[in-house]
C-alpha cells in the first residue's frame, strides 16, 4: 500500500488528536506504519485544530505538513466554511465528515470522490452524553477506508476510551452514508 | 462611585472575544484589573494563561485596547522597570505600568526581578493572578500550588502523592520588602478587589505596589466552570485565602472569618484534591491556621 | 503603515477577536420578572458579556458569551437560568 | 528485541532517558518540551523510575540543579527548548566546560522574538559554541536510540562532555508513531551504570572544583576540551556499531548519507525535515535530477572532513537549516559547510592560533611566531594544527 | 578639537557613553567592567549627567530594564563581561530580535569554567549568533570613538540592531592612556537625540509589542534582519567617514588593514592584540618577512567580503583568536574566515537555503524546489542568493 | 560544650593565610561555620570576598580542608539542591551541604534559586555574611546596603547623596519560606552564634536552614580594622541588626536590647555613613523601630 | 594522579596558603599577667591565629596574623597591646 | 625617543598602580606617549602586584606585558627575593628601587645599568605618616629618567595626591644615590 495522507479538521476540545494517534496505534498494532503530527495552534476550546495523519506499509520518513491529503476527516461540519478545510484535497480523495447536511449544503469540492457522511455528534451524545465525536467518526473511518483492521480500531478504542466509545464506533460503522461516490 | 458603578462604567479594555476558558477566573481578573486601570495604562502580560488567551495579540492584530507588551517569563518586573522610568522621566507621570501576571511569572521564573523591583520601589501596580499552576503549558506545578494537588508533573502517583511542598505565599513575602502597598484580593469579594486596584494604582504613582489575586482555573484545578466565583469565596471563608493588605499604617486583615470553614470542606468538589489523604488535608489545615495566626499577629490582633 | 517593513513585530492594526459565542453550549436566560437589578452578574462575569443598559438595569450580550454558567451561579435571585443552545429559549 | 510502542517524540525522549535510570531529573515546563517531564514525573511519582526529581522553579535552576547532581557523580537529565535554553545558558556554558556527561533534550524551539513557541532550530543553533555536543534526531526511534547513546558518548573516558539529544519542536516532539523500546535488560548491558571522578565533591577525598585559574592553565583545559572534541566522531563511530551490532539499529556516525555515491547535487539537512528530503530527492531522481541528502546528524563537533567528503566531486550543494546566522546572512550551518570546504581551496598555508585566554598575554613575540610558522610553510597551500599560544 | 584626558579604557567608554546622552543607564557590577557603571554613577549622583541610572539586582534584570526603557522609545546604556553577558542571554536575544537600538559594551573576559576573571573574548564570542553587531575595539581611543559611532550605527534606520562595542578585559580596560574626548557640542552635532518609534509603547498610540506570530510572518521579520545586518558594512562605512571629517579619526570600516598591500603572509587579529601584531609584522618586515595585519573591526556582520578580498593573491594566513570555537577545535574567527574563502573555490553551485522557523513547515516541494534551482545553476559554480522558505 | 570550648577544639578547617583583609568580618564567619560544620562537609563560596580570599584555592591548591566548589553568583542554592540529594539518595545524611554566599549572591543574583531551594525545602544549610554590599568587585551597593551609604555605585554626589532604598531584609522574608530554621547572628553575639550555627546544621538535616549573619567590612566601610566586633556589637545595640530565630515554635527575639542605641550613635566613625543627613538618619532609624516593631509582633511580643 | 590530564579544573595537591604575616604592621602581644583566660581573643580572631593551649591557656601565633587588632581591643583585661613591627617586643 | 618599557613592582596597598597612572598622566600633559596596565593577580593588601608602563613619542601601539623591560620601578626591596621581579631587564637596563641595602643584598643581576636607590619608605612615614611609597619614589624616578618632565611630574604629584606628597617627591629627588652605574 503506498502511503495515505489524512488531515484531520476539528475543534479544540473534539477530541480529534487522541482520535488520529489511537489509530497510529491501531495501524502499528496491525503490523502497518503510521504517524500522526498535530498542529498547534492558539489551541483552546472551540477553535479550529488540525492534524496530519498519515498510514503506509513502508517507513514513512516525511514529518510535513499535508497539501495533499488522498482524506479528509472533517468532525465539525461548520468547518467547511474556512478556505483551509478542503484546500488540496487530491483528485478522487476521499471525504470523511461529522454531518447532516447535503453535498451541496457542504460545498463538498469537485474533485472529491467518495464523500461519507455520519451524524456522529447524535451518536457521540447518545453514548456519551457530550459532543465529543472523535471515537465516533472513527467508526466511519474504519467502514469506508481500508487503512486498518476494523476489529484492531475497535478493541484499541475500546482499551483506551472504554465500551461506551467502542459502542459509539460501532454505531457508526453501521451509520455511515455514502452520500457521494 | 460604588464599585458596581465602576465596574458598569468603565470600559472594558480587553478583545470581546478572548480564548480562555470558560469560566476562567483569570480572565474576570485581567478585565477587572483594566477596566479600572483605563487606557492611560501600559499593560504587561507574561506567557501564561492571559497571554496565550490572546490579551497580546496574534499577528497585526492586538488583543487589548491599550499598549501592551510581552515580557519573558522572567523579567516583567525589570521590564516595567524600565518603561515606568522612562515615562516618569517623560514627565508623564500619569500613564500606569500595570503588570497581570500568573503565579509561575511571580513566584518562580521571575521571582528574583520582581524582588528586585519591589527592592528598588519601582512605581509599578504589579497584579499575580494565583491560579497555582503553569496552566498554559499544562498545568504543571508551581510554588504556589497547594501540597498533595494534582498536576501534570506531581501526579497522584503510587507512591508521591500529588505535590509534596506547601504552597509559598508570596504576598507577605513581598509586604516584607517594604512596598508602597501590598495586598490579596478574591474575585468573590468583587468591591475589596476593586478598591485594591484602585489603591494600588494610587500607590504606584509612589512606589511599588503588589496584589496577588486568588484565581480559580475550572480546567486544571477540574471543577464546573459555573463554580469560578463559588470556589473563590470557600478559599476566602475558609482562611485559604485571607484578605489582608499592607499600607503605610501597617497590616490589616480586610475580612476576619468568625467561624472559618474547615479545608475538608473547601477541597471537595475540587478534581485536583480528589485522592487527598487525612494526613495531607491536616497538613494544608495546619499550614492555613499557622499562616493565619502569623497574619493576625501581624496585623496585630493578639 | 503602507506596507509592513517588518522591522519589529507588532500589532497595530485591529483587535484580535475570536468567535467565543460558538463555544457556548448553554446559554444564560435572564428572566427580567425576577432580576433586582443587583448587577452581581455582571460583576462577575469573566466574558464581560452582562452591560448595564442606560435604565440601569443588565442585559446579556452573546456576540461572546461563552456559557460558562457563572452568571446563574452567582445570581443572588436565581434570575438566570441556562438553557442548552439550539433549544428553545 | 525490544517492544513496540506507540509514542511521541517527547516520550520517545523520557522512555530513552528513563532506560538509563539516571539518578537525579530536573523538570521545568516549556513548550514545546514539557511532557518529557511530565511523562517522567509519572513514572517517578508511581515508582516506576527510582530517581530523584526536582521541581525547580526555573531553567537555570535546572541546568544548576543537575550540575550540583553530577559534582557528586550523579548521571543526570533534563529537557528544555528556546527560552528555557536561553535563561539556562550561563550553568549551560559550564556543564561543559567543566566536562560534566550528561545527557539533555532539546525540543527545538524558534526564539522570541517575534513571539512565538513553534518549531524552529534556533535555540540550539545559537548557543552551539558553548561546548556542548549536539546531535539532531530525525524520526521518534532515532530520539529514544540516541538519548541512549548520547549517554555513552557523554560518559566514555576519552570524552566527557554533556550531550544535547535536539529533534524538531512540534514536527517531532508531537509527531506520533511506532518506536522500537529497547529492553531495560539490554540497555543496563549496553550502558554500564555511571563512573565518572574527574570532578567528585567528596567528604572523604577532599578537592576544590574549580579554583582560580591562570590564563596559562586555563588553555590548557580548554585544549584539552577541543581535543576530547575531536576524538567525538570516531567515539561516535564505535558506539553507533556497538548499539547497532546490539539493537539492529544503525545510524552512520556523524553524518548519514542517501543516494550520494552518484549524485550530482546534494543537499544537507538537519534534524527531521531530513524524512521530507530524502521524499524530495526520491521525487528529483524520479524526474532525471541526481539528487542526493547528506544529513548532518552531529553539528558539535561540526563533521567538516566528513561533509567535505562527502561534497566531492558534486556539482552543487545546498543546506537547509531552520534558523539563521544573523552574522552571515544565512543559515548557520551553510555558513559551517563553506568553511569545511575552504581547504579544497588549496590557495594558502593557514591554521587557527589561539592564545590570551583567562587573562593570558597574546605577546608581539607570540604573534611574530605564528608569522614565523606561516613564512616557513608558505609554499605548502595546507591548513596547520591549530597554534596554542600556551607557555609550558 | 577635543580635550586629551588621561582615561582607562572603561573610563573611555564611560565617556563615549555619556557623551550620547543616554536616557538610562543599568548598573550591575562585574569584573573587568564594573568601573564603566561606576564612573557613569558618579556623574549622575553628581548631576553632570541627566540619565536614569537604575541599580538592579542581576544583569537578566540589567538587560530587561534597558530593553523596556527602549519600549518607551530611550536611549540606553549598560555593559557587562563574561557571566553577566550570560545570565542576560535571554532578553539578550530578543533586544536585537525587536530591533531595538543600543549600545551596550562588554569588557571582554573569559568564560567560567575553569574560574576565572581574566581576559578572553570566549564571553562574546559564544553569543555572536544573537543577532547584535559587535565590534571590538584596539585601543582607548577607539573605544570612546566607537561608543558614539556604535548609537550611530545601531539608530540609523536602515540598520535598527543593537551593537556590542567589545574590549578586552584588563589589557583595554584597565589601561591607561591619554585620549582625545570629543567635545559635548561635537557630539551632539554628530549624533542626533534618539528617535525610532517603530516599537513604541505609548497609551496614545496603543499597539501590541510583539504579539504572536506564525513561521511564515517571523520569517519576515528574520530576513528583514539579515537584511539590515547586510545594510552595516555600509553605513558602517558612511559613519567612518562622517566620523573621520568631523573628529580627525577614520577606523577605515568593517576591517583595517596594515601593510597588507606587498604581504605574502597575513595574520587577522580582534580587539587588543592588533597594536602587538602590527609590532610583530614590523619585525617581520625587517626580517626580510613581508608580512601584513588585518584587523577584523566587526566579527557581527562578519566582513567576508572584505576578507576574502583581503587575502586574495596571499601565500599564507593565521587568524589570532583569543576564543576558541569548540564545534571546530579551532579559533571561531578562524573558522569563519575559512568560510569567508570557500566561494574561491569555484567548485560548486551553492547556496544557503532557511525555511521551518517559527514553526513554518519545510515541505517535500520545498525541498524539491531547491534541489531543481541547484539542478538548473549546478554549472555556475557560484554562490546563489539564500533562499526562503517563505510562502508570500 | 560551652561555645568557646567549641571552637577552642574545633579544627579550623580554612587555610591559615587568607587573603581577606585585616580585621574582616567574613573571615571570622567563615572560619566559625566551618570549624562547627567540621570535616563531613560540602562546602559552597560562590563569588565575592571569601572565594576571593581564596577558599576556593588557586592552581592546584585548595582554600579549605574539606570538598569545595565555587557555585555561580547566581546558583547557589540550585547547585547544592543537587549536591544534597545525591548524597541523600547514597544514603550518606551525614553529609553537610553548606553554603556560605555573600548579600550579593543571596539576596540578588541568586535570590531566585535560594527562595526555590527554600520553598522546596532542600536540606542546605545557607549562611549569608552580610556585609551589606559587592566587596569584592569593589565595594557596589546591593540590596541590602543601608540607606545613604556610600558605595561605588551610590557615591556621595551633589544631587544623590549615597544610596536611595532602605536595605531589603533578607532573613525575614526568607522565614516567610517556611523552611526548617532561619534566624539572624552577629559576629559580636558568639555564644548565640555558634548555637545558632548548631541548630542550623541540626535543622538542615530535615530541610533548609538559613542563617544572615551580620559581617562588618572595615575596607569597604571605613573604620580601623580592630573595630569589627565593635562595630558588629553596635548594630545589635541599636536594632540596626536585632537578633532572632524562627524554627518549628515560631519567631523568637534572641537578644531584647533594653534601652537601643540610636542609630545616630551607631553610624558614628564608619565612614561610608560620614555625609548622611539628619532626614537620612532619621529614615534609617524609622526603618529600623518598624522593622522591629514587625519583629515583636511575630514573635508575639505585642 | 601522575600527570594531569586537564579534563576537570580541580585542586587536589595541597593548601594555598599566603604568607599573610608579611601584612602585619602592628603586632599583637600578649601580657600573660593581665590575661584571665577568658578566651575572647581567640574567638574573635578572624584568622585563628590566637589558639588554645594544652594548659588552657591561650597564645597568639605569629605565621599567620594580620596584625587587625581585634583581638586587643576585644580583650577584656586590655591584656593585649598592638606594638609596631620592627620594634621592641 | 624609541618607547620605553617599564615594569613597576610593588604590593597591594603601596600605590603602585596610582603612581603609574600618575607618570602617564605627566607624560601625556608632556604632549609624550604614554600607557600603562596593571596586572591583576588576585590583588589583595601585602600580594605582590605587577605594571606595565610604557612612554614615547610615537603612539604606543601593542597592549601586552612587558617581558624586556628598559627599567624597573620596584617599590619594595622584600620583592626582590622573587625570580619574576628582575626578569627579563635588558641589558644596561634600570633598576630604581625603594631601599636602603647594599647592591650585593639587594642581589642586583648582572645586566643591569644603572641602579639607583632611595629610602621612600622613610621619607613616606616622615610626610604622609604611612608606608604609601608611590609618589615618594616617583622623585627618584623623575631625577633618574628623563622620560618625564619633572617639574610637570611634581605639579601632576601636587594637583592628584597633594602637596605632602609632592614634599615626598622633592625630597626623593634629592636623595636619591646611584649604587652602581
Ligand atoms: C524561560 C521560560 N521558561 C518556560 C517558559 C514556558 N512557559 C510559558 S507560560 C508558562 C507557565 C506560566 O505559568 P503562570 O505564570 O502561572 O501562568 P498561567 O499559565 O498559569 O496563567 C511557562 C512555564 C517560558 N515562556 N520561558
Ligand atoms: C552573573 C555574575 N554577575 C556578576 C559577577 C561579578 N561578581 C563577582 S563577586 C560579586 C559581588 C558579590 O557580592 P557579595 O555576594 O555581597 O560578596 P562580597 O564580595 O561582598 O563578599 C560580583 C557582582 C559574577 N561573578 N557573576
Ligand atoms: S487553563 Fe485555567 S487559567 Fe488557563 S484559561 Fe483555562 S481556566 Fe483560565
Ligand atoms: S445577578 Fe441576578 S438579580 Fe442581579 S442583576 Fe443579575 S440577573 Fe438581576
Ligand atoms: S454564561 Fe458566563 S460568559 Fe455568559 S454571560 Fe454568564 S457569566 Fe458571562
Ligand atoms: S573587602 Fe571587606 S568583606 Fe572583603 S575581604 Fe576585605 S574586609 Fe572582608
Ligand atoms: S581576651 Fe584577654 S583575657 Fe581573654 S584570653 Fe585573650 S588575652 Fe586573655
Ligand atoms: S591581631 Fe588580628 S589576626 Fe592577629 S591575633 Fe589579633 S585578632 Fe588575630
Ligand atoms: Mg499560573
Ligand atoms: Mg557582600
Amino acid at each position: 500500500m503506498a502511503m495515505k495522507e489524512i488531515r484531520l479538521h476539528g475543534r479544540g476540545g473534539q477530541g480529534a488528536v487522541k482520535a488520529a494517534q489511537l489509530v497510529v496505534r491501531a495501524a502499528v498494532t496491525g503490523g502497518k506504519q503510521a504517524q500522526f503530527i498535530p498542529f498547534f495552534g492558539v489551541e483552546r476550546k472551540g477553535s479550529p485544530v488540525f492534524g496530519y495523519l498519515r498510514v503506509a506499509d513502508e517507513p514513512i520518513r516525511r514529518k510535513t505538513q499535508i497539501y495533499t491529503p488522498d482524506m479528509l476527516l472533517i468532525l465539525d461540519d461548520s468547518l467547511v466554511m474556512l478556505p483551509e478545510t478542503y484546500a488540496g484535497l487530491k483528485e478522487g480523495g476521499v471525504i470523511i465528515i461529522n454531518s447532516t447536511k447535503s453535498a451541496e449544503e457542504l460545498n463538498i469540492p469537485q474533485q472529491a470522490g467518495t464523500v461519507a457522511e455520519v451524524d456522529a455528534t447524535a451518536i457521540a451524545e447518545k453514548h456519551l452524553g457530550r459532543n465529543i465525536p472523535n471515537t465516533t467518526i472513527l467508526g466511519a473511518f474504519g467502514k469506508v477506508s481500508d487503512l486498518v483492521d476494523t476489529e484492531t480500531l475497535f478493541s484499541t478504542i475500546e482499551e483506551i476510551f472504554g465500551k461506551e466509545n467502542r459502542k459509539c464506533a460501532e454505531e457508526a460503522y453501521e451509520a455511515v452514508t455514502i452520500i457521494r461516490k | 462611585m460604588s464599585y458596581i458603578d465602576v465596574l458598569r462604567e468603565a470600559e472594558d479594555q480587553v478583545t470581546p472575544g478572548a480564548s480562555a476558558c470558560q469560566g476562567c477566573g483569570g480572565e474576570l481578573i485581567l478585565r477587572t484589573v483594566l477596566q479600572i486601570a483605563g487606557k492611560n495604562t501600559i499593560l504587561g502580560v507574561p506567557p501564561g494563561c492571559m497571554a496565550g488567551a490572546g490579551s497580546v495579540g496574534w499577528n497585526f492584530n492586538s488583543g487589548v485596547r491599550i499598549p501592551v507588551t510581552i515580557p519573558l517569563l522572567d523579567n516583567c518586573a525589570s521590564l516595567f522597570t524600565g518603561i515606568s522610568q522612562m515615562y516618569q522621566r517623560k514627565g508623564r507621570e500619569d500613564v500606569n505600568a500595570v503588570i497581570v501576571a500568573g503565579d509561575g511569572a511571580t513566584a518562580d521564573c521571575g521571582f528574583q526581578s520582581l524582588s528586585g523591583a519591589a527592592e528598588r520601589n519601582e512605581k509599578i501596580l504589579y497584579v499575580c493572578y494565583d491560579n497555582e499552576g503553569y496552566m498554559n503549558t499544562g498545568y504543571q506545578r508551581s510554588s504556589t500550588t497547594t501540597k498533595g494537588s494534582r498536576t501534570s508533573t506531581t501526579p497522584l502517583g503510587s507512591v508521591i502523592n500529588g505535590k509534596v511542598q506547601h504552597q509559598k505565599y508570596v504576598p507577605l513575602i513581598l509586604s516584607m520588602h517594604g512596598l508602597e502597598y501590598c495586598a490579596t484580593a478574591s474575585p468573590s469579594d468583587m468591591k475589596d478587589f476593586v478598591e485594591k486596584v484602585q489603591k494600588g494604582l494610587a500607590a504606584s504613582k509612589k512606589g511599588f505596589a503588589y496584589l496577588h489575586v486568588f484565581s480559580p482555573c475550572p480546567t486544571g484545578w477540574g471543577y464546573a466552570s459555573d463554580q469560578c466565583i463559588a470556589v473563590a469565596r470557600k478559599a476566602v471563608k475558609s482562611n485559604m485565602f485571607p484578605l489582608w493588605e499592607k499600607d503605610e499604617n501597617g497590616y490589616k486583615i480586610n475580612k476576619v472569618i468568625k467561624d472559618p470553614m474547615p479545608i475538608r470542606e473547601f477541597v471537595q468538589g475540587i478534581s485536583k484534591f480528589k485522592k487527598l489523604t487525612d494526613e495531607q488535608i491536616d497538613s494544608i489545615q495546619q499550614m492555613v491556621d499557622t499562616r493565619y495566626a502569623e497574619l493576625e499577629r501581624l496585623a496585630g490582633k493578639e | 503603515m503602507a506596507e509592513r517593513a517588518y522591522i519589529t513585530p507588532i500589532a497595530d492594526e485591529d483587535l484580535y477577536v475570536l468567535d467565543t459565542a460558538s463555544w457556548r453550549v448553554y446559554r444564560p436566560v435572564m428572566d427580567k420578572s425576577k432580576c433586582v437589578e443587583c448587577g452581581m452578574c455582571m460583576t462577575y462575569c469573566p466574558v464581560r458579556a452582562i452591560i448595564g443598559t442606560d435604565d440601569k438595569k443588565y442585559k446579556i450580550t452573546y456576540d461572546y458569551c461563552k456559557g460558562c454558567g457563572i452568571c446563574a451561579a452567582e445570581c443572588p435571585r436565581k434570575a438566570i437560568e441556562m438553557v442548552l443552545e439550539g433549544g428553545a429559549e | 528485541m525490544g517492544v513496540i510502542k506507540v509514542l511521541t517524540g517527547n516520550y520517545s525522549a523520557s522512555e530513552g532517558a528513563a532506560l538509563c535510570r539516571p539518578d537525579l531529573i530536573a523538570a521545568y515546563p516549556i513548550t514545546p518540551q514539557s511532557s518529557v517531564v511530565e511523562y517522567l514525573a509519572g513514572k517517578v511519582h508511581n515508582g516506576v523510575l527510582d530517581s530523584n526529581l526536582v521541581q525547580v522553579e526555573s531553567e537555570h535552576s535546572a541546568m544548576s540543579v543537575v550540575e550540583g547532581a553530577a559534582y557528586a557523580g550523579g548521571r543526570v537529565f533534563t529537557a528544555t527548548s528556546a527560552q528555557g535554553l536561553a535563561l539556562m545558558y550561563e550553568p549551560y556554558f559550564r556543564m561543559a566546560t567543566l566536562r560534566l556527561p550528561m545527557v539533555m533534550a532539546i525540543a527545538t524551539r524558534e526564539m522570541t522574538s517575534p513571539e512565538t513557541i513553534w518549531s524552529g532550530q534556533q535555540d540550539a543553533m545559537s548557543v552551539r559554541d558553548a561546548g556542548w555536543i549536539q546531535m539532531f534526531c530525525d524520526d521518534n526511534q532515532e530520539i529514544t536510540d540516541m538519548v541512549i547513546q548520547a549517554y555513552k558518548i557523554a560518559e566514555d573516558e576519552g570524552v566527557l562532555i554533556p550531550v544535547n539529544v535536539c529533534y524538531d519542536g512540534f514536527y517531532s516532539s508531537h509527531l506520533t508513531t511506532g518506536v522500537d523500546l529497547p529492553l531495560q535488560e539490554e540497555v543496563d548491558a549496553f550502558l554500564p551504570p555511571v563512573h565518572f571522578n574527574h570532578a567528585t565533591l567528596d567528604p572523604d577525598h577532599p578537592i576544590s572544583l574549580d579554583p582560580m585559574t591562570p590564563g596559562n592553565l586555563l588553555m590548557k583545559y580548554r585544549r584539552s576540551h577541543l581535543e576530547a572534541m575531536k576524538r567525538v566522531p570516531e567515539v561516535v563511530d564505535r558506539i553507533d556499531k556497538e548499539f547497532g551490532d546490539k539493537f539492529g539499529r544503525y545510524y552512520g556516525g556523524m553524518i548519514s548519507e542517501y543516494r550520494i555515491e552518484d549524485a550530482e547535487i546534494v543537499i544537507i539537512t538537519v534534524g527531521g525535515m531530513t524524512g521530507a528530503g530524502m521524499d524530495a530527492v526520491d521525487a528529483a531522481r524520479e524526474n532525471g535530477i541526481k539528487a542526493g541528502l547528506v544529513k548532518l546528524r552531529f553539528t558539535r563537533p561540526f563533521p567538516a572532513a566528513r561533509v567535505a567528503k562527502a561534497l566531492e566531486g558534486k556539482k552543487a550543494f545546498a543546506v537547509i537549516d531552520r534558523s539563521v546566522c544573523f552574522g552571515w546572512s544565512c543559515g548557520p550551518m551553510y555558513m559551517e559547510t563553506k568553511a569545511s570546504l575552504a581547504d579544497a581551496a588549496d590557495q594558502y598555508c593557514h591554521f587557527s592560533a589561539i592564545g590570551g585566554l583567562g587573562g593570558a598575554d597574546i605577546s608581539t613575540d607570540m604573534i611574530y611566531s605564528t608569522i614565523q610558522k606561516l613564512e616557513d610553510n608558505k609554499e605548502t597551500k595546507t591548513e596547520l594544527e591549530t597554534q596554542w599560544y600556551i607557555t609550558e
